[in-house]
């Protein structure tokens, strides 16, 4: 029960934390002090008191997207285990809901974005599902490592029986697959190299130019839910490259979030040394990380 | 008798050759004439007299040698040609290819199950040779009056077949065949008139407008 | 639950040879069957009405009605054989033909296929009222409503059919009256390509089917079906039947490369026949398939493997060209050969099962399969139907030209979009529940079996259900979405009741049935355990393996979870001060909606990657100089096998025909030579 | 009672010779062919005793054909009354003429067991339908009269030929001579093989040469082409279904003698293939429609051998086909014929959107189109299966496997013609016709169209019984 109060807790509060985490590294990086780790929260609490500018062409599809995307998001948020926690709803299968959820509410976002009429937001939509289109191999190949390796067909199961053992029994695969595990994490949230949720120019963007005419609370729907989707994948990538056990329920939970933190540390490590990719490049590096997925379940099922 | 039958037929050959080597109609068309009349004496001469035979033997002569040479020199003469230009296959050859089959006829005779007393006639080399330059004809002549006179050339020496049945057969085959005979020369001739009517030439060759590009 | 073999014996023993049905006495199952046939009697007769009646629209009105009806007699009596999973009597009619007995029967395999044919049947027959209108088509509504009522008794009787002579005739019957349908329209030339298209692959088709009843007689001799599992895989013969099946069956179904037909006809196709021909046509192909490996005692190996290749290569390059397509109608039509790809995948999966011998496999890949058939037959239609009211209300096909339909379709673009979302797979619809079958039979061979290849079946699944993701995005955004970039998009109208009832169903269906997972599964499982065979503890097994309520859960919660934040959102915009302004042109001040994102353009990037299997035709001005004048640019996909392969090698085969043509030269002389070459050839054979 | 059926019609030709009016002479044909028709009927169902020298009998083969021609000639006639209504330019007399005389001619050959006779039948419908061929007098008309007539009187000559051969087969075996069939069968046994032999390619290629089985077909594209409808629909369903049953009656007589029955067995089958083959490569894109329906009709004397050749259960098949394909080119000839007139043209470069312009005339063009290529639920699909079905099961694959090859390709080169020709829209320069739809040159072709249907779904039991017994006469029985 408690577990099950931490884990919604977490799901609900820590994820903008994340961002604020990223924000500050890259500043530090920078050279910058950069803005409190808490600014994310601030944002969102303005964005929902703001009011809204809505295009003429837009229809309640427009209204729509954020809604369910966060709705998705929060769906899958209670799929996922957390440390070595179950995730409090598991069931066989909820691996294939879980990654359905995200392709609704990617449908969702895109439709929105579509709504629009301007042609940037179309473009950025296209290159959005094109890219998670390819994701998609990699995120299956890994699913059904994970589920050779723990014999099981629930989420919670598979990632919360990985162990610093595994490790050491099957160290090769695992790698290639916290490789492709990362790619994916930074690929499905519009990290760098794929996408930087910095800059304004239009032509680069994938995610953030989606969003160019959301306003007011659903812009802040929007910004949440993206922090909880980087949140839960990174849930699963914790899981899986650092499964550190401690032994006690508080003092997995203390594992959990350190690792998380981590976790952002290194995304903002990562988005401060590398440069964006070149438009045409993604696809190829979308197709390597599928093919290290594909290798290590090579490695698994063998 | 039988010799003398088939000295008739050794004619009956040697005609075969003035058709194959002749370009001049009017020579074919006679010389198909004399043939039809020497094959309608030939019944009289192999069979015992009957008023049947003497049916037969009229008959023949008058259809094979009068009515239809008539008809077809009629067309002849309408369409005012004379010669058959451009065989298919030129007259040396066609001769040669004649000589060639009458020869195989002879071989192929003597190979055939024949009945014992037609063993040692010649009807069957003369028929078979006979059919066969029907075919030269049909095969290599473009005209439509030469293709009827090798048409009667076939008809004839089928006819020289039947010779060796008359006594066997009913007579409502051979009257039934002249019959035909007759009605399809006769409906020939109207078509050939038609045909040089509308084409001013019985060329055969020229009958070409049916064709698959 | 074994397969009943004593099945056949009892039809023989209840009825004497005689014309007359169903002598001795009734059962509950009999009532169903005879209500199937009633059903189907209706549709066959549903037209003729209408070909006496001067006065038009009547006629259509009828056969409407006679439809409805028989379509709610034939639903219902095929989803109670299903669920009672029992096989019904059959009826024997004797035709003194020398192909034996006339027979029909059906099983929960039979009245599987047939729930959604009948389902279908009647809600594009109300569909067709108002968007075929007699009064409009005086020319052609006799002809469409006529062939479109035979067309579902044909395939019903397909279905039904019990000897293969028999199911010659109705798979004949349903498929010209498919091309009658299909060329309504014979005017337009594109119609009648598709028309041409279509009848020739249909006819190629059939005489593999041919080969088939033929050899299959050979083998029991008789062209009665032989009872189920009594045949040997490992003859000769089995091959070349399930070979010919393949072929002919495989290429109504529409999976690659026998698919050449499919775009075309059904793009060009009035919608509801369209409709009719991918939602329950093309499974009738499937149906042929399954029902004939059923009569062997197992499937050989290859056959699932091959099916299984089948299955991916269709799935995938089926979606990956959809995804390239720019008419409204070709890009569903490319996207029924994706999803005629996952049936086979599952069925792929099945025949795999049995043959090794592992039953849970064989039964996640039946299941999943079927439930993919049904599912497919439920968005489909209603895409079809949809995009139906699209072309009705804009006139025009290409999805380029329309744009902004949310705001003067209002209730057709919801129904379009929940089509779409099952379509892709996405939960709470429909399409999910199939999928994750499927996924979980390839999970499931993942960790158990020592062989475990057919886990790839999932990234693949998942590869094609993220292509379908932009490739209805891309279908439904165009359409529906941002502003109307032609005249005929601004000015589009909302389709009438008549349209928007059946879709209407379609989607409440869509949405039950992906929440109620259950449901899909209760109407399977009798089909699938017993056409596999499959004792009842393995259903049981899969059953309890699949929690489908913690599925329902979710999803319910996640339905509450957006009406709640859809709430919550709604009044805090009622509150905070709300503003209407352009769309963010990114500074340019003059943006026009042809400046929007086009489907193409959506989609250019993708079909950039799947470039193997989408081949694109692009001729555009080479633009030079300072002003350049006025210029077209033209992108069209095009259908590879057909245009590069098929029509080279009929053309190659054309010209070598056209030299061989010579022979008939008018040459008199010439034809007497083949007279006597003729003779002399025979005499020369004889001696 | 047969004499008399064999002279009603002869009586109608004089009738209609005397008969001075264009108008009213047509109406000869139907008057004649309708208690034709239903006595046909009748004496399918009771047909009497042979006649005293068994010269005359009506067995199953002969009734099956004389239905069949029977039907094909009042459905002709009916239509011929509505056809020459729009040809009063030029008399009919010789036209009605010769197809009652032609009539006459199929009657007698239909119950001629003696093979003299049948040959002498056989020629008089090869004469007698060639000034019909010439109905319409211009070039093309008697340059294809012309080749019908020569290549048919050779093949005729060459089937006369084999008649000497085989009544020589009795002589040279000591037997009296005779050409009737039932003597010749009890004495089969004894006969002269290879004169029987011979005989039989003679037969078979003079009457297949009338046939029109390939290459001796070559007559058949010119004259169906140049002819008017309805005489290529008596041509492909009566003529040919004449010529047919005289090769059936043969048959019989090489069955009877029990000896190397392979040999007329494959003959017969590789004259089939060789014809279907043909066909499908003349048929592919076939610019003149009727000229297609000619090679059709090749394609299905060449299906008609096979199944005859393949014996067994394809002889149902042939026999049923015999009918099938007869009534079948019925519609075809008079829907084509139909559409010709109206349009003034046969290719399908200027004849396009049929079923606007003429919708029933396209339509059966259509229909028949289907019924043809072996689609149920047509007969002909019956029939045809019924002769692939037992090539396979007969473990012929090869022989099998081409069968549908060719049907396929025909069914290709055939829609690639019928289906731009019937659908789309008339060429818009088109001048207008008189020649509408009209009852009396629709119904007909509809009619035979609703026969062809019904025997494909339900097809007669009597009809049916008598296909067997025809069958059984052809069984080879070791």
């Amino acid at each position: 029960m408690i577990d099950t109060i931490i884990h919604f807790s977490l799901i609900l509060l820590m994820p903008p934390l994340l961002l604020g985490i990223i924000g500050k590294t890259k500043a530090a990086f920078a050279g910058r002090v950069g803005a409190p780790f808490l600014q994310p929260y601030y944002d969102l609490v303005k964005l929902l008191q703001k009011g809204s500018v809505f295009s003429e062409t837009t229809t309640w599809v427009f209204r729509a997207g954020p809604v369910v995307t966060l709705a998705a998001t929060l769906v899958a948020a209670t799929l996922v285990p957390l440390g070595n926690h179950s995730a409090p709803i598991s069931f066989t299968g909820d691996m294939i809901l879980f990654a359905y959820l995200f392709g609704l509410s990617r449908f969702f976002t895109t439709a929105a974005a579509l709504d629009t009429g301007s042609s940037f937001e179309g473009m950025g939509a296209a290159r959005e599902v094109t890219f998670s289109c390819l994701v998609e191999p990699t995120l299956f190949f890994a699913l059904i490592s994970l589920a050779r390796m723990s014999k099981s067909l629930t989420l919670s199961t598979m990632l919360t029986y990985t162990s610093p053992g595994i490790w050491i029994t099957a160290g090769a695969s695992m790698l290639l697959l916290v490789g492709a595990l990362f790619i994916t994490l930074l690929a499905e949230n519009c990290r760098i190299p794929f996408d930087d949720p910095n800059t304004h120019l239009e032509l680069t963007m994938i995610h953030e130019v989606m969003v160019l005419d959301h306003s007011g609370p659903a812009f802040g729907y929007i910004l949440y839910g993206a922090a909880m989707k980087l949140f839960v994948l990174g849930a699963i990538f914790m899981n899986i490259a650092l499964p550190a056990r401690t032994g006690s329920s508080l003092g997995d939970w203390g594992v959990f979030v350190v690792g998380m933190i981590l976790l952002a540390v290194l995304i903002g490590v990562v988005e401060s040394i590398m440069a964006r990719l070149r438009l045409i490049r993604i696809p190829q590096l979308l197709i390597a990380a599928t093919i290290l997925s594909a290798f290590a379940m090579l490695l698994i099922l063998r | 008798m039988g010799s003398f039958a088939d000295q008739l037929l050794v004619l009956v050959m040697l005609i075969n050759f003035v058709m194959l080597g002749s370009s001049r109609m009017a020579l074919c068309i006679r010389a198909v004439a004399v043939q039809g009349v020497v094959l309608g004496l030939l019944p009289g001469l192999v069979h015992p007299f009957s008023w049947h035979l003497a049916g037969i033997t009229c008959g023949i002569i008058l259809a094979k040698g009068i009515v239809i040479p008539y008809l077809i020199n009629d067309a002849v003469r309408k369409a005012q040609i004379r010669r058959e230009i451009e065989p298919f296959i030129g007259y040396v050859p066609t001769l040669i290819l004649g000589a060639i089959f009458t020869t195989l006829a002879f071989v192929f005779a003597e190979k055939l199950p024949l009945a014992p007393e037609h063993r040692e006639l010649l009807f069957v080399p003369a028929s078979i040779a006979t059919l066969m330059s029907g075919f030269l004809i049909l095969t290599t002549r473009k005209k439509a009056i030469s293709q009827v006179i090798g048409y009667l050339v076939l008809e004839n020496g089928i006819f020289i077949f039947g010779l060796l049945l008359t006594e066997a057969m009913p007579v409502m085959v051979e009257a039934g065949a002249l019959l035909d005979l007759l009605v399809g020369i006769f409906v020939m001739g109207i078509v050939i008139n038609h045909i040089s009517r509308e084409f001013s030439s019985i060329d055969t060759s020229r009958l070409r407008a049916l064709k698959e590009e | 639950m074994s397969y009943d073999t004593s099945f056949h014996s009892d039809i023989y023993g209840m009825h004497t040879h005689t014309e007359s049905f169903m002598a001795a006495g009734w059962q509950t199952t009999d009532y169903l069957f005879a209500g199937m046939v009633a059903s189907v009697v209706l549709f066959g007769i549903s037209g003729l009405p209408g070909l006496f009646i001067k006065k038009p629209g009547w006629g259509q009105l009828i056969a409407t009605g006679i439809c409805v009806i028989a379509a709610l007699l034939g639903t219902g009596t095929a989803v109670q054989t299903v669920v009672t999973g029992s096989s019904t009597a059959g009826y024997l009619i004797d035709w003194h033909l020398p192909f034996g007995p006339c027979e029909f029967s059906a099983d929960p395999l039979s009245a599987l296929f047939l729930t959604p044919l009948f389902l279908a049947s009647g809600c594009c027959a109300v569909y067709a009222v108002a968007y075929w209108p007699a009064r409009e088509h005086p020319g052609s509504e006799k002809k469409l409503t006529f062939f479109f009522g035979l067309l579902s008794a044909a395939m019903a009787l397909v279905v039904l059919a019990r000897n293969g002579v028999v199911l010659l005739i109705a798979w004949e019957i349903m498929a010209l009256s498919a091309f009658f349908l299909l060329t309504t329209d014979q005017r337009d030339p594109d119609v009648q390509r598709a028309g041409m298209v279509y009848l020739i692959a249909t006819h190629i088709g059939t005489m593999a089917l041919f080969i088939l009843f033929a050899m299959l007689r050979g083998t029991t001799a008789s062209f009665a079906f032989p009872v189920p599992h009594s045949l040997s895989p490992d003859l000769g013969v089995a091959t070349v039947i399930l070979v010919t099946a393949l072929i002919g069956f495989g290429a109504k179904a529409g999976i690659m490369p026998l698919h050449i037909w499919l775009p075309s006809a059904h793009a060009n196709a009035p919608s509801h026949v369209s409709a009719m021909m991918s939602g329950v046509m093309l499974k009738i192909g499937v149906y042929g398939i399954i029902r004939t490996v059923s009569f062997f005692s197992l499937p050989p190996a290859w056959l699932g493997w091959l099916i299984l290749c089948l299955g991916g290569v269709s799935a995938l390059s089926g979606i990956a060209l959809a995804s390239a397509q720019r008419d409204i109608k070709r890009l569903l039509a490319c996207s029924s050969i994706e999803n005629i790809g996952i049936v086979f995948i599952g069925l792929g999966m099945a025949l795999i099962g049995i043959q090794t011998n592992t039953p849970l496999l064989a039964a996640f890949g039946l299941t999943g399969c079927f439930i993919h058939i049904l599912n497919h037959a439920l968005f489909k239609p209603l895409l079809f139907l949809g995009a139906g009211a699209i072309i009705h209300a804009t006139g025009t096909r290409e999805i380029d030209r329309m744009g902004g339909l949310s705001r003067r379709l209002p209730r057709t673009a919801p129904l379009f979009l929940a089509g779409s979302l099952a379509i892709c797979g996405l939960p709470p619809l429909n399409g999910f529940i199939g999928e994750l079958f499927l996924y979980l039979g390839a999970f499931n061979d993942a960790i158990s079996s020592p062989l475990p290849a057919l886990a790839l079946v999932a990234p693949l699944l998942a590869l094609v259900g993220g292509i379908a993701v932009i490739t209805f995005i891309k279908l439904f955004g165009t359409i529906f979405l941002g502003s109307p970039r032609s005249p005929e998009a601004a000015h589009a109208h909302e389709p009438p009741l008549a349209m928007l009832a059946p879709m209407s169903l379609f989607a409440l269906f869509c949405l039950i049935a992906g929440i109620c997972g259950q449901l899909l599964l209760r109407l399977v499982t009798p089909a699938v355990a017993s056409y596999a065979q499959l004792p009842p503890a393995i259903i049981d097994r899969m059953e309890s393996s699949v929690p489908l309520a913690s599925f329902t859960l979710l999803n319910l919660s996640l339905l509450l979870l957006i009406l709640a934040i859809g709430l919550f959102y709604t009044r805090q915009t009622v509150k905070l001060p709300c503003a209407t302004a352009a769309t963010w042109g990114c500074g340019y001040l003059a943006p026009t909606a042809r400046m929007q994102y086009t489907g193409t353009s959506f989609a250019e990037m993708a079909s950039n990657l799947f470039a193997p299997f989408v081949t694109v035709s692009r001729s555009g001005p080479s633009l030079s100089g300072p002003l350049p004048a006025a210029a077209r640019f033209c992108y069209a996909t095009t259908e590879s096998i057909l245009d590069r392969v098929l029509i080279p090698v009929f053309q190659a085969i054309g010209l070598a025909f056209s030299y061989l043509r010579r022979m008939q030269h008018g040459q008199m002389h010439l034809y007497m030579l083949y007279i006597f070459a003729t003779l002399f050839v025979l005499m020369m054979w004889r001696h | 009672m047969l004499y008399l059926f064999v002279l009603l019609p002869l009586l109608g030709a004089i009738v209609a010779w005397i008969v001075p009016d264009n108008r009213y002479r047509p109406l000869v044909l139907p008057a004649v062919a309708i208690p034709h028709l239903l006595m046909a009927f009748y004496l399918a169902g009771n047909a009497p005793p042979p006649s005293p020298g068994g010269w005359i009998w009506l067995d199953p083969l002969g009734k099956i054909v004389l239905l069949c021609i029977s039907m094909l000639f009042t459905v002709c006639a009916v239509y011929s009354v509505g056809y020459l209504a729009y040809r009063q330019e030029r008399s009919n007399r010789v036209l009605c003429i010769g197809l009652l005389t032609c009539l006459s001619a199929m009657t007698l050959a239909t119950m001629c067991q003696h093979l003299g006779l049948l040959w002498v039948a056989v020629e008089t419908t090869t004469v007698t339908m060639a000034p019909l061929i010439y109905f319409n007098r211009n070039a093309r008309s008697i340059e294809a009269t012309w080749k019908y007539l020569l290549i048919c009187s050779v093949g005729i000559a060459l089937a006369l030929l084999g008649l000497l051969f085989l009544a020589y087969s009795t002589h040279v075996a000591h037997l009296e001579a005779t050409l009737l069939l039932s003597s010749l069968k009890a004495s089969a046994k004894d006969l002269n093989q290879g004169w029987l032999h011979a005989a039989f390619i003679f037969l078979l290629v003079g009457y297949g040469s009338k046939m029109g089985l390939a290459p001796l077909h070559t007559w058949k594209p010119d004259a169906y082409g140049e002819s008017p409808g309805l005489v290529g629909a008596l041509l492909a369903g009566g003529l040919v279904n004449c010529a047919f049953l005289a090769i059936l009656r043969v048959y019989q007589l090489c069955l009877s003698s029990g000896k190397e029955i392979v040999f007329f067995q494959n003959a017969l089958i590789s004259l089939g293939l060789i014809s279907m083959a043909f066909a499908a490569v003349f048929m592919a894109k076939q610019a003149d429609f009727k000229r297609m329906l000619a090679y059709s009709s090749v394609e299905h004397v060449g299906i008609l051998a096979i199944g005859l050749g393949l014996g067994k259960g394809a002889l149902f098949g042939a026999l049923f086909h015999l009918m099938n394909n007869g009534l079948t080119k019925g519609v075809l000839f008079l829907s084509s014929g139909n559409i010709h007139r109206s349009y003034g043209s046969k290719t399908t470069d200027l004849v396009r959107g049929a079923l606007t312009r003429l919708p029933w005339s396209g339509g059966l063009f259509l229909a028949g189109f289907i019924a043809i290529t072996g689609s149920p639920p047509f007969s002909p699909f019956i029939s045809e299966y019924t002769i692939v079905s037992s090539a396979f099961v007969e473990g012929r694959y090869l022989i099998g496997g081409l069968f549908l090859l060719f049907l396929t390709i025909v069914f290709i080169g055939m829609a690639l013609t019928v289906l731009p020709l019937v659908m789309g829209t008339p060429p818009v320069d088109l001048e207008e016709s008189e020649y509408r739809d009209r009852l009396l040159t629709v119904g007909p072709p509809f009619v035979m169209m609703l026969i062809i249907l019904f025997l494909g779904v339900w097809p007669p039991d009597a009809l049916l019984q008598l296909l067997r017994e025809g069958a059984a006469l052809l069984e080879a029985r070791p």
